[in-house]
């Protein structure tokens, strides 16, 4: 859908004020429930996501189980009151993708084959929706896995780039993301590099795509800097309530 | 699954016949309760109530329809509640199943049957148009008395919710207002839930009361000291002079639940 | 909902004719169908419902089986043609919500612990409503179970008071109860006045609802006598039967 | 599961060889058959029929609606049965199955393409608003037989059905009538029913024949002999000249049946 | 219903041409599918129908198997563009109801005996609807059966007769479908005759209903043929393809 | 379960470190294509594609409805895959499953982001009356590459398509075209897949290279040379460097592919 706004200026200036490469504000907060064995709450721009983790735990019902190697399943569900109008509970097509996506990504990192017959559950909730919902879902699941304790590879993490007013942008506000060119949301395995999650729908030259992807992956490895800072304030709590 | 709350109902009960409780409230006691308001952005009105370490989360949305056939002159609420699997390694997903169900209903009968939302204030057309106001309930995280907490996010949730007349401006009629307004509220009734453990009746029951538990009673009360709504629950019983012990305890909870829910609203 | 209909007038005169502490008329039959265990029969005013019990039997599937207890699972089910406006057939939130309730009520009197890994079966179906049948469902269920040879505590049985015109009123009529001011359905095992089943909408004071509480508990304790004269009827047949 | 049903199998095979059946009936026999009508009162037409001790209670609702837009000029029938746990212990709840969803659409059939309800006469204004005619059944107690039960009952309690004009003056054209009348119905044709056990053909089969027959014939026939509806069932097969000894033997019988049903909606 | 349309006029000539006994075009083709046990692709008149039949394997879950013979569960579907308006996919009442009388007609004639426990199924999918498409895909499973190799006792084959403007033919098209006075499927196993599948809807006297009767059962015969035809030019590619 | 396909993997990975592929293709090549259109009649347009052995029919039907509220401008595309248990043994009736929801999703990104269908054409009064586009995909036999097969079955389906403005004269406005015509499309984006096998990267895996795959990667490109769609799927993962290559690839393959296409739509 194109529109006469003008998403990104001369100057590259964005709507909200952002600058081609810049992020949208995140805030990652680890260990917030209680019955969960793992948790995280990430607020990423105008996007507010829950994520608890249970398991690893015996798969059931037993004929889900696989006899060599945890499965993982991601749930991500959009709360009815987080969108304009209301959306009506339980998943739609839209949301069964993005669990599988999701699930699938997150299978890649963690050490599955440690876990025979067994079952990691991943419930990500998202409060508030605003463009890129779902790599703050699975960013925030990193950060919850790793609060569970599940052995993890790498703490997956994800961000998107895109395409405004023909230009390449990092991070689609809601704006740039109803009216702009191209989206490529990805997931990575910071340390290796390797791509865990990818889609991209729009219009990308070769060049425009490879600029986007390379934009995309720095994305990720600034937002996986705050990953790991959201885990060390969690044990350093934890650490001084030991203490006291 | 039958051993472990075995041996805790055999430590609860022995705890009980000394007076106490396991985390040492009195039977009476509630947990600190902790609410606050507009905690999400596209919701009408949200609000956040932790009891202890239960965590629920309420959020309103409203939008335009058609009355129901035998009230055309009453805008319509709908709530909804949902026991997803982030909250409880035992709460599964897919269609809400008897417990969400029971649930839903006792806070949607508690915010319908009080008169707390002034339906009629919700009509724009009579038996044509009225503005339909969605209550969904998001349990986070479950430590107990779930029926507490959800009625209390309700309760604040709208409290706080703004009528987003500006959004809906072009399906609204002429001389309607076209902005934004606070939902009309009346003084809202306070539920309180127990539970009942051998000859013990506990109010605000934690995870670990409640699964040993043989009855429930919640009793919703208003501000003038009168019954608004009750709800039984389990397979146990109660007697008589049980039940107005709890409707008591319930009266005196409700007041300073009530302080703490119109101090957090602003009200 | 508020109505500008006189439901009492001053002479204590409801608009059937009835005076504050009547019951509506009361029919029971117990033992009406072939193929269940137990059965029965119940007009209650304009209420009609029929209630058929099965087991106690092997659970099934057998995950719902509890080792130490029968289970009991009322469904309360409200025939199509049963209200003026023809219900959609299959569960709804309100007959999920009374099913529940009246199975936990019946759980109380029913000596489950003999039927380890058992299931008692207790299906209602309202085939007429009209106010109560939630109460005349549970009654009926009553009879049909003791028809059923099921091991009883107590013959469980229900009753409402309420409110209408601000006066506390034994056993809501239609009209009563969709412009009346309160209503307290109750369920209780009449031998030791056990409540197994309480709900309440509407605005009581302290003193209405315990002088409800106790009307409720009379009514309770009349259709108990009624419930008795069924059973006796049911089995003075089946003798004059035998015998001849 | 097995074993019982093959010594049933084997004693009614022989009882049959003999030329009898279990309770006594000759092959072409059915067993008392009892209508009642009007026994809800919700509902704008009803009858509860028993055939033996099988027992189906039949409710007509009426209300208003659109026509299907391949047929504007005729009002809607639509037929449900439940199989509910009520009426067996091999019952069970929720959505139907194929048994219930086969018995629903023979029963439809038998209404709709006999044309014993006038649909054309339930036009209101064309393909605009019609009437819509909701026939519901329900098994009460199942002893075999039920589509002949239940095809009885839906004619039975259409047949003394009303059409609620009243109740729906306000949403009814000028001119249209605003007092109740009766539903508009033809000659009604009637359903019979066999089952073949070996080479033995029975009609009105009970529980203990239906759950060990081979193969089923229903045949529907009207006042004048002429044949209006049929549907085998199961994965026996039929012979053609069996066929015409059922299709001879539903004549008899229906004439039989149609006097009774005549009779009890005093026609 | 009725209409102005003269369906058969006065020499007996139908709106296509046929005269009362003759069929529709048919053709048919035996194993057309990959991974299928068997297949079949049948077109008559505008119907176009495909089946394909796997087994016999273990039927699952395990509470469906018969522990005497194998179960037979066939599967009629129609595409959602097979019809004029499409049709929302996934089962409604009228393709359960032709699954089941389809399942339980095919039972009649596979060796089901030879296989306990087991299960065959055979998914027919209607691709063009236009009349009579249960004879259509019966025919066709027929085919399929042999082509998988299921031991049969007969191949099982349809046809319908009717009546249209009083006049009693054979294989109803369309518009005779919609405006004809009387439709009667049946299925056969042509060597004895015997009456798998029997269905008739409208209004035959006696007479009329022995000779439609009659007429359908020589229509099976006739397609009988095709279906042996169909067969023995499969047979006769593959063994030129092994010769090769 | 497992045993089969680990010895398959060990197969096909020793022919891939031989540069070789168990059908003889090299790492790039596809299977023969094979397309055909018209090939049902109700449809409003229809083909079936052929990638070596996997088949699937695509049916478009057209009707008339309202277009979504928040774009009254556009027509309405629906895209629905069915894995019918016709095309193999691990298909199950019943609702769609995660991996036809994928599929569906794809094919219908890959047909409404690149444009291909002129929506904006298909509005006939704005806001109110729209034609609907329902794109339905049938698999009839899988050997792997369903995305691509779907894909181009949609895209030969739509080319084709005819709107049926004769059929749905009556509900159209004065003005439009009462004749049928060719559904406007622009020209076609070809989506090419290819799975890793440990780190060899194949172009339209077969059934036996799908199911040991570790990850899967499609590409969308049009004429240009530019990319439309991508989508990653299964656990494992992808170098940037990969990643390249795979676009590469899927824009010589989809030079040919549209060629055939082109051929086969008659454009």
């Amino acid at each position: 859908m194109k529109s006469d706004i003008e998403l990104i200026n001369s100057e590259g200036k964005r709507l909200d004020g952002r600058g081609p490469e810049d992020l949208r504000k995140i805030k990652i907060e680890a260990g917030v429930l209680h019955r969960a064995d793992g948790s995280c709450y990430l607020e990423w721009g105008g996007n507010k996501v829950l994520v608890a983790v249970y398991g690893p735990r015996e798969a059931l019902p037993r004929h889900t189980q696989n006899p060599l190697r945890a499965i993982v399943q991601a749930r991500y569900n959009m709360a009815a009151f987080s969108v304009e109008d209301r959306k009506r509970p339980g998943p739609d097509r839209r949301s069964v993708e993005i669990s599988k996506v999701i699930s699938e990504a997150l299978e890649k990192v963690i050490l599955v084959e440690q876990f025979p017959r067994a079952t990691v559950n991943v419930n990500i909730e998202v409060l508030d929706a605003e463009a890129g919902t779902r790599c703050a879902g699975l960013t925030a699941a990193g950060v919850a896995l790793v609060d569970a304790g599940i052995p993890l590879r790498d703490i997956p993490v994800a961000c998107a780039a895109g395409k405004i007013g023909g230009k390449v942008v990092l991070d689609l506000g809601k704006e740039e993301d109803n009216f702009g060119d191209a989206d490529l949301p990805i997931a990575i395995a910071p340390r290796t590099g390797e791509v865990l999650l990818l889609q991209m729908d729009g219009h990308f030259t070769f060049d425009e795509f490879n600029h986007a992807f390379d934009l995309a992956v720095k994305g990720c490895h600034t937002v996986s800097e705050l990953q790991k800072e959201a885990i060390i304030t969690k044990y350093q709590t934890v650490a001084e309530e030991v203490q006291e | 699954m039958t051993v472990v709350p075995s041996i805790k109902r055999d430590y609860i009960t022995k705890l009980a016949s000394e007076g106490k409780r396991i985390d040492g409230r009195s039977f009476n006691q509630y947990r600190p309760i902790e609410i606050k308001t507009k905690v999400v952005n596209k919701a009408e009105g949200s609000a956040r109530v932790k009891i202890g370490k239960t965590q629920v989360l309420v959020g309103i949305k409203m939008s335009l329809g058609e009355p129901f056939a035998d009230s055309p002159n009453m805008g319509v609420l709908s709530t909804a509640a949902e026991l997803i699997p982030l909250a409880s390694p035992d709460f599964e997903a897919g269609p809400p199943r008897e417990d969400a169900i029971e649930l839903a209903r006792v806070v949607d009968r508690g915010v319908r049957e009080s008169e707390v939302v002034d339906v009629e204030k919700l009509v724009i057309t009579p038996g044509e148009k009225v503005w339909i106001v969605f209550i969904d309930i998001h349990i986070l995280d479950y430590d107990g008395n779930l029926f507490d907490a959800a009625s209390l996010g309700a309760l604040a949730a709208l409290s706080t919710t703004v009528v987003p007349a500006k959004r809906f401006e072009a399906e609204l009629p002429e001389g309607y207002p076209k902005e934004d307004y606070p939902l009309p509220m009346a003084e809202p009734p306070i539920s309180c839930t127990t539970v009942k453990i051998n000859d013990y009746v506990l109010f605000d029951p934690c995870f670990d009361e409640e699964i040993i538990a043989d009855a429930r009673l919640t009793v919703a009360t208003d501000n003038h000291g009168d019954i608004r709504a009750m709800q039984k629950g389990l397979s146990g019983s109660f007697t008589q002079e049980e039940i107005q012990k709890v409707i008591k305890g319930a009266l005196d909870n409700g007041q300073e639940i009530r302080k703490q829910l119109n101090h957090s609203t602003g009200k």
